[in-house]
């Protein structure tokens, strides 16, 4: 039993770190904010990728780094630190994840290099409009034409589909089998309506219609969709959950300090029991939520699925509860000023939001460990 | 014990809604319940319809051209409305300022500054909170140096709500250091298009413009503008926040918004099941409906107790608190009804005048804007715990 | 509208308050509570009886008072205050509201004097063993005989039967009618398992073994059994209601009164913002919870079986959280004193646990707040 | 990172698995599980067995008769102990008084103690709390007046658990009045049969006899009883309560509680289902048991901490006080499940020779009284306010 990093985890984190320190400080990074075209900053994914993080959950021989839950852990939680607005989850989590467990090697060939090197993002859709986070209800249709599949329907709030060369998206055979297709963002007849999420990342619905894909665009086979996006999710929660965890610790730091600064009455307002008492909770949940990230990234270790997503809903649940509290509880402790844009809080603040809603709320993963277990 | 209106209020509670029926049209019906922004004019043309009725300014007496109404009154008024869909108005005139001019005021300034109130042609904002000082209200730093008939004003104010679209700022200020921080300020009226007066917007997490910093550098204000007696403007301050209690406890708009969220629980699915079906969300419906419930009975006995003693007293304190936990937790379950759709954030949706596509259901746009916006409530006009510290120290003696 | 109490009101609640001051002090009560033979007192039970509160609910035609809710509030507030361990609720409440709503006049005419004098009291049974809250589940049954009815089952923690002549139970006939017996407690084949509840008051488990009872004690017909049982619970529940609020309110109390006088660290403990601000909590609950017992006891008052259900419910579910955070707070505040027999706080604190649990718990009263909605 | 345990601890896990499937007939079994009383002689058994096999004390060093485990050892013994439902022992001579003895006593000190804590021929209870000090330990009013080879001592103590079984109590006592107060206690061993001495229980709202107020009325002490230095006492006190943080989090008892609350929960049924198909109760159950995984994996972090560095450190605060509200969760949880027989009473059901009859299901006659028993879980120990105060300042530096 050990909970240390190894040496590369923390090489790993640092070179991350200084990364966003020296190119993403808060202003730098307010710029992003307010660029209404581009909903990233192309320079800082490119130093993402040439530093080699879109491959880190890529397997070795399609040039990745081979990196499991453990890493993948240490960087979400980093970016989160530093509040990044790149397309990483999607792109570098869910698309390579997707493409490893689900794509013959021709496809991967073709479409790994693109991911690695930024320079062709991928995204996931995983759900559909009013369906909330039940990614087996699909109404998306392919019908197999002569020159391939012809697609029809909309996904919801696709993370990273603003940004995204391609997206992949489950559709219904005849036959009721659900499998996965690759759409490319510019193919006739898709339709994208960019957004920002609440915490500044890009995303966008997407809408199908009559989209014509090449046979090999079809990446599955025999309705194996639902088993296959359900650990690309798993994935995606893992992120979510990590990422929670950084910014509670970012949160819980500027509030501490904030506590020891902030003179009120005649006195730090960190003098009143009542913060005191609020401040001693904080600290405990964010090391509580802490053990349960690493809870979830073992899982992601095992080989039993409905294990794995037991332990992804039972940490997402439980981090989701400490995210609200932690947010909550940090802008009340600040007061007028954890209400405004200008002070980080207000950023990490946004992001714990964003996580909780992402991939499932509480309620739902809730549900999904006592369904599993 | 009785627990339904009397007759006399019925009859009153049947001639406003008889009212609200009458002037639906400037109800913004969905919008408004929706969380859209109104535009001035939308808010003007309901002001106009009050001021006309007579019944612009509830609480004032009727010799200032108010309604003269009683707590409970009010109260049925504020119920009709905000079921009525009606807009919340500006009431930094009307409920703040205006009532310590009646008070204190003198016939200049009566004369001068309650009409341009009550016709709605004149906006107001609120110059009480300074950078630094919190719910520390009486740490006031912004100094006026009497300068033969003006005085000369410096200084900071921050948190001023709608400052931007203000015509006037009544404002505390230092006029005595020497003496008990609570027993050297002013209350003065400042014009907000003096020279010196600079106005910074403040954006929040909501993606909003509705706070300011408020900037006053050497301003020339006439003495005249000066409300009662120098150095005696804590006294009016503290019957100015004690006004602000009634109605504190939102019980009116809460009932709203909770009709709209049951409407939202019955068409957004979870797990292919209405939410109104779903044991999770139903059980957080049915707590949240029951604290409004103790909420709404404990505000009319509160009230009951303002119209017969005159003050609604500390006891008030314990409705701020629960009222704006209701508020909360009301935006949070609509934030989490919204699903997946809660986290797209798109401040220019929540304009009428906004083009663009919207995504998800039409009341998801505004849930976690409203989610973020409601976090203020559990701060501003003494936060939670500046209310638990009265309840402490006031009703319990310790 | 109106919250004071009338004046008949008021010197109810004197009068009642009088009596136990001087016969039923903490040591008093201490000496009834160790009676292994008789869960209450004789003496404090007939002071009640002529006083004429055992007829509080009775009609005046009966030679009750006719009081309704609200006098039955401010009773039963006073009774928690003074932790009475007299079969009030169980006869005074529950045996005559059934008595009133079942019977037909020589029913009444026989078992009302007995009630009102206190000195045939009666109890009703509501629930079965394994059947938690849902009264409508009977598995007790009722054959008709040459002679009568003969009952067999089995009814579970019936509150005062170990102190009642008779006790009204609930049996299925053939064609699965369910209809009320009156069962005297020292018939043949009649079985009671007399213990304390958790407060101290008594209650029996009860079982029915051949038991014949004459035509006569059939109290309904045609299956009222159930809608008039709902009735008498929801009577007894506006019972807990307010005994809650009483014994909230005088927890309250003691803890105030302990956080000025307690010293710790060489101040008083109500120095500490952190329990200043429980107690500020406390007060808010309980005032809270107070207007809950007004709704309650106005829908008492109203004719919709289905809207005095949903108030007295969603009444309970309230005051069941303000119980529970009133009596372990209170708890907590007192730290070691809190949890001694000999401090009254103790005894408040059990009186607030039973409340929570008899005639429906907050999960089962949120349901049925839900489910006549 | 590395979840699992390693070889090692997985070898030394099946052995003391195997132990216990051994001495499976000394554990009661479901009576235990249920809450019923052990009597002294079932508990002595289990001390006995596990005397026998070393492992009676696990911390102590090999050297004075322990067992010598780490603490992750310590914790996985607990797991397996709990699991297979052996009863809690008595802690205050093995945990408690016996490494203070060890580390700070002198060698007539180790010949003369230690060996029958060990045997289990001497029972300790704890002498710290007076009437008065509550979480304020140092308050020590108990005083020790040197006469020769005596300590004349005089005072009150309170809370003391199973002061009416001991032989034996370590107390805190006054030895100098002029100094700050944590610089004037002394650490005394009393012999509880000593003349003065007078034990008077204290009943508890569970209706149990477990602590007592313990009079000492000019009681002589053999100053040899003396631990280590005059007035050094409160480091002795000091060492004693950090060894307390280990094993504070109650994870094994939990979660053997927790997997009997489940089988209760397909039992008992609410409105015709069992409570494992409701969905508020199993919401409840669900949470719960995420928090006691959060607190497990803590715990173990905290524990390899220990390890490494040989001391928990503050950080075990938080460990007590979600263990705490955990074990109140059990027990509320236990009572809920229950229902309508929660509500009887019957403290004498929980004697294993109790002949009455019970009501309701076996587990509920300890339902209630355990919910009561368990409020004590965020008092004792210091209580869960006082953790937080530890926390903010020592780890938080506020």
């Amino acid at each position: 039993m050990d909970f240390t990093l190894t040496e590369e985890q923390v090489l790993i984190r640092e070179s991350l770190s200084k990364a966003f320190q020296t190119d993403y400080d808060f202003d730098k990074r307010r710029a992003v904010l307010e660029d209404a075209a581009t909903f990233h900053s192309p320079a800082m994914w490119s130093t993402i990728a040439e530093s080699g993080f879109t491959g880190l959950l890529a397997p070795e021989d399609s040039d990745g780094f081979g990196g499991g839950a453990a890493e993948l852990m240490v960087v979400a939680e980093e970016l989160a630190r530093h509040l990044s607005l790149e397309p990483f989850l999607s792109s570098a989590v869910m698309a390579v994840r997707l493409l490893d467990l689900a794509s013959d090697a021709t496809e991967r060939t073709l479409r790994m290099p693109g991911l690695l090197s930024g320079e062709q993002p991928g995204a996931v859709a995983l759900y559909e409009p009013g369906e909330r986070y039940a990614m087996e209800n699909v109404a998306t249709t392919a019908v197999e034409t002569g020159e391939g599949w012809r697609l029809n329907g909309a996904k919801a709030v696709v993370i990273g589909a603003d940004a995204a060369a391609w997206i992949a998206v489950s559709a219904k055979l005849e036959g009721d089998d659900v499998d996965i297709f690759v759409v490319e963002t510019d193919a006739n007849g898709v339709k994208r309506n960019p957004y920002r999420l609440v915490d500044g990342r890009g995303a966008a619905d997407l809408e199908l219609k009559d989209v014509v894909v090449p046979l090999s665009a079809r990446l599955t086979s025999g309705g194996d969709a639902v088993a296959i996006l359900s650990e690309v999710e798993d994935w995606a929660v893992l992120t979510m959950a990590a990422e929670s965890l950084g910014a509670m610790e970012c949160a819980k730091d500027l509030t501490l300090e904030y506590l020891k600064t902030r003179q009120q009455f005649g006195q730090p307002i960190g003098s009143f029991q009542v913060l005191q008492h609020d401040m001693a909770n904080i600290l405990s949940e964010v090391e509580y939520a802490r053990s349960m990230v690493y809870w979830a990234a073992a899982a992601m270790a095992g080989d039993d699925p409905i294990t794995r997503r037991h332990t992804i809903s039972g940490a997402k649940a439980y981090i989701d509860k400490a995210a609200r509290f932690v947010a909550e509880k940090t802008v009340q402790m600040h007061g007028g000023v954890g209400v405004t844009d200008e002070y980080a809080l207000s950023h990490y603040v946004k992001r714990l939001t964003l996580t909780q809603i992402l991939f499932g709320d509480r309620d739902e993963h809730l549900t999904r460990f006592l369904e599993t277990a | 014990m009785q627990l339904t209106y009397d007759e006399d209020q019925i009859a009153f509670r049947d001639e406003v809604r008889a009212f609200m029926a009458d002037k639906a049209q400037l109800a913004l019906g969905e919008d408004a319940r929706h969380g859209m922004h109104l535009t001035k004019d939308e808010v003007i043309a309901w002001h106009k319809a009050l001021a006309e009725r007579g019944w612009i300014a509830p609480k004032w007496p009727v010799e200032h051209g108010g309604a003269g109404w009683d707590p409970i009154q009010v109260h049925i008024f504020d119920e009709e409305a905000f079921a009525a869909g009606m807009p919340r108005l500006p009431n930094f005139g009307l409920n703040y300022v205006g009532p310590v001019v009646i008070h204190f005021g003198d016939d200049w300034q009566k004369e001068r500054f309650l009409g341009p109130i009550l016709s709605g042609d004149e906006f107001w904002c609120q110059g009480f909170s300074e950078p630094g000082a919190g719910s520390d209200l009486a740490a006031v730093g912004t100094r006026a140096q009497r300068d033969g008939d003006n005085y000369i004003v410096s200084g900071q104010k921050t948190w001023t709500t709608q400052a931007h679209w203000a015509d006037w700022m009544f404002t505390l200020v230092r006029t005595d250091r020497e003496v008990k921080k609570q027993e050297g300020i002013s209350f003065l009226l400042i014009d907000m298009k003096s020279p010196g007066i600079t106005v910074r917007p403040i954006m929040t997490l909501d993606g909003e413009h509705q706070v300011n910093e408020v900037f006053i550098d050497d301003v020339v204000v006439p003495a005249k503008n000066l409300v009662g007696e120098e150095n005696k403007g804590w006294d009016y301050a503290k019957f100015l926040l004690s006004n602000e209690r009634t109605g504190i406890a939102g019980v009116g708009q809460s009932k709203s918004e909770f009709a709209r969220l049951k409407m939202i629980a019955k068409t957004e699915k979870r797990r292919g099941k209405p939410l109104s079906e779903d044991p999770l969300f139903q059980a957080k419906m049915a707590e949240l409906e029951l604290e409004l419930k103790a909420l709404e009975i404990t505000n009319l006995r509160m009230l009951i107790e303002e119209k017969d003693k005159g003050a609604p007293g500390p006891i008030s304190s314990i409705l701020k608190i629960k009222g704006s936990e209701i508020q909360q937790t009301l935006a949070t379950l609509t934030m989490e009804a919204a699903g997946t759709y809660a986290a797209p954030f798109i401040p220019d949706a929540l304009d009428a005048s906004w083009n663009g596509e919207p995504a998800g259901p039409a009341f998801a746009a505004a849930a976690t804007p409203y989610y973020f916006y409601r976090r203020k409530a559990s701060i501003y006009g003494g936060s939670n715990e500046i209310q638990r510290n009265i309840i402490a120290k006031q009703l319990l003696g310790l």
